[in-house]
């Protein structure tokens, strides 16, 4: 296993759930998600990263440009990563200040309340 | 321990798997501190593989792995077409709509500020990362 | 995947957790063949440490591990003094008294038996032990 | 952690709970446990295997050695070994026909019975 992605839509957003490595083998494929989930006109995207061991540089970098796709369709993009090791990378990176890491899906506002 | 890996993507995570492993084979070695070397080295090993891609160069890649009771010693070496660390570019600053038109450029800097020393050694002939790390956090 | 380590026992651990992660990298692989796996490289890994130890070379031992979809072959290289392994005596019987005084001379024969196909390929210049498991258990 | 070695004495026996994997690295350790068994004369050693995640030849042939050092002091050995992938590298050198692998502590009868 590196990388899987289920998808699981609720009312007004889209929650990506990922599960394995995000890494140089496992971004192609959360690269992919976001690029469909961009493609079918959907608005809030959420990345579930709860279930995520292991993320590097390359896997940042594929969540910055899931924002920029998202943004530039007018979506928009909410994390949700309570694992301390996690958050530690996104926080080296400064994306802690790009992103707010949300610990849960239930605790990510409505896309309205966001904007 | 020495480790000759294919250049492929799938292996970083064997390879993050190795180098972690033999750090804890060092009992003073803090977990959160095999947590940044496995970042490091994957920060190193995917850059390597990237290079070689980049020039068609399907050599393995050498990762060497080194515990020496309060610190561990990692080389990855490569024969991509190397590159001047020294001038890497910074990327725009976070507050800047700019930056998120950077899904890259962060591996580099990132091994400088987790390792306690990382030298890099590079030439048309390929690179050489070497990182040092302190069995405590920084 | 080549792995190059110390000829000491405590390296071994880590060579069983390699071999197990590279081969866990192919879904076919049977968990239970991945068991037999460990074992085997334990059996040719020590013998490979035991055999350098008794003419006192220190080189490191070298493991190739490379698997190919349906099955994984192993190779143990040293440079120990080498060895006939067409005759490694057979233990005594179980039932007697006797086998209780043999501790060792175990480890060829479980090679012969969990593997596919065991090479053993050796001279004064030390041994190599190709090993070749079958993704499902025989 | 390689192997560690437990000491806990019952009424009639001495139990040694083994934790580790129980390879050329592990059994040093072992061998000098039994050493310091049959020297003080302890008449009845339980192996206790539960918590052995590994074990190869070099460990069974630890385990054949204790029996061994213990009957020449006059004593026994009994091995507690409930997991099936430990007790297959038993049978398959036939050491199953040398030693009853008991499922639990519990379930080793008493010197007397056993001899
Ligand atoms: N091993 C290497 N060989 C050749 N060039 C490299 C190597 N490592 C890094 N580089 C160069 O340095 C740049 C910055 O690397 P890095 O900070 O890791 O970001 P990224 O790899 O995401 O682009 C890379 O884009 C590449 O041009
Ligand atoms: N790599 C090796 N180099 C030299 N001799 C070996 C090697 N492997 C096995 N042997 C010889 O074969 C004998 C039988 O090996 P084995 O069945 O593994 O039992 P053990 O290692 O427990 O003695 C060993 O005692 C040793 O003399």
């Amino acid at each position: 296993m590196r990388l899987d992605v289920h998808r699981s839509p609720r009312d007004d957003r889209v929650v990506l759930v990922l599960v394995g490595e995000l890494d140089l083998a496992g971004a192609p494929r959360l690269r992919q998600a976001v690029v469909a989930e961009a493609a079918a006109g959907e608005r809030h995207v959420v990345l579930d990263l709860t279930a995520v061991d292991f993320i590097d540089s390359t896997g940042l970098g594929v969540v910055v440009g899931a924002l920029r796709r998202l943004r530039t369709h007018d979506g928009e993009l909410s994390v949700v990563c309570p694992e301390p090791r996690l958050r530690r990378v996104f926080e080296m990176c400064d994306l802690d200040r790009v992103f707010t890491l949300h610990g849960s899906v239930d605790e990510v506002p409505s896309e309205r309340e966001t904007a | 321990m020495e480790l000759v890996v294919p250049a492929r993507a799938e292996y970083l995570q064997l390879v993050r798997a190795i180098v972690g492993a033999t750090a804890g084979l060092e009992p003073s070695m803090d977990p959160g501190r095999v947590a940044d070397l496995r970042l490091v080295v994957s920060e190193a090993v995917s850059n390597a593989i990237k290079a070689q891609a980049s020039v068609g160069v399907a050599d393995p890649i050498l990762v060497r792995c080194e515990p020496s009771g309060d610190r561990i010693v990692v080389e990855v070496a490569d024969h991509g077409p190397g590159f001047d660390a020294g001038s890497v570019p910074d990327l725009p600053p976070v507050e800047t709509a700019e930056r998120l038109d950077h899904e890259s450029g962060l591996g580099v800097s990132l091994m400088r500020r987790l390792a306690d020393e990382a030298v890099v050694e590079s030439g048309p002939n390929g690179t050489v990362v070497r990182l040092t790390l302190g069995s405590r956090g920084r």
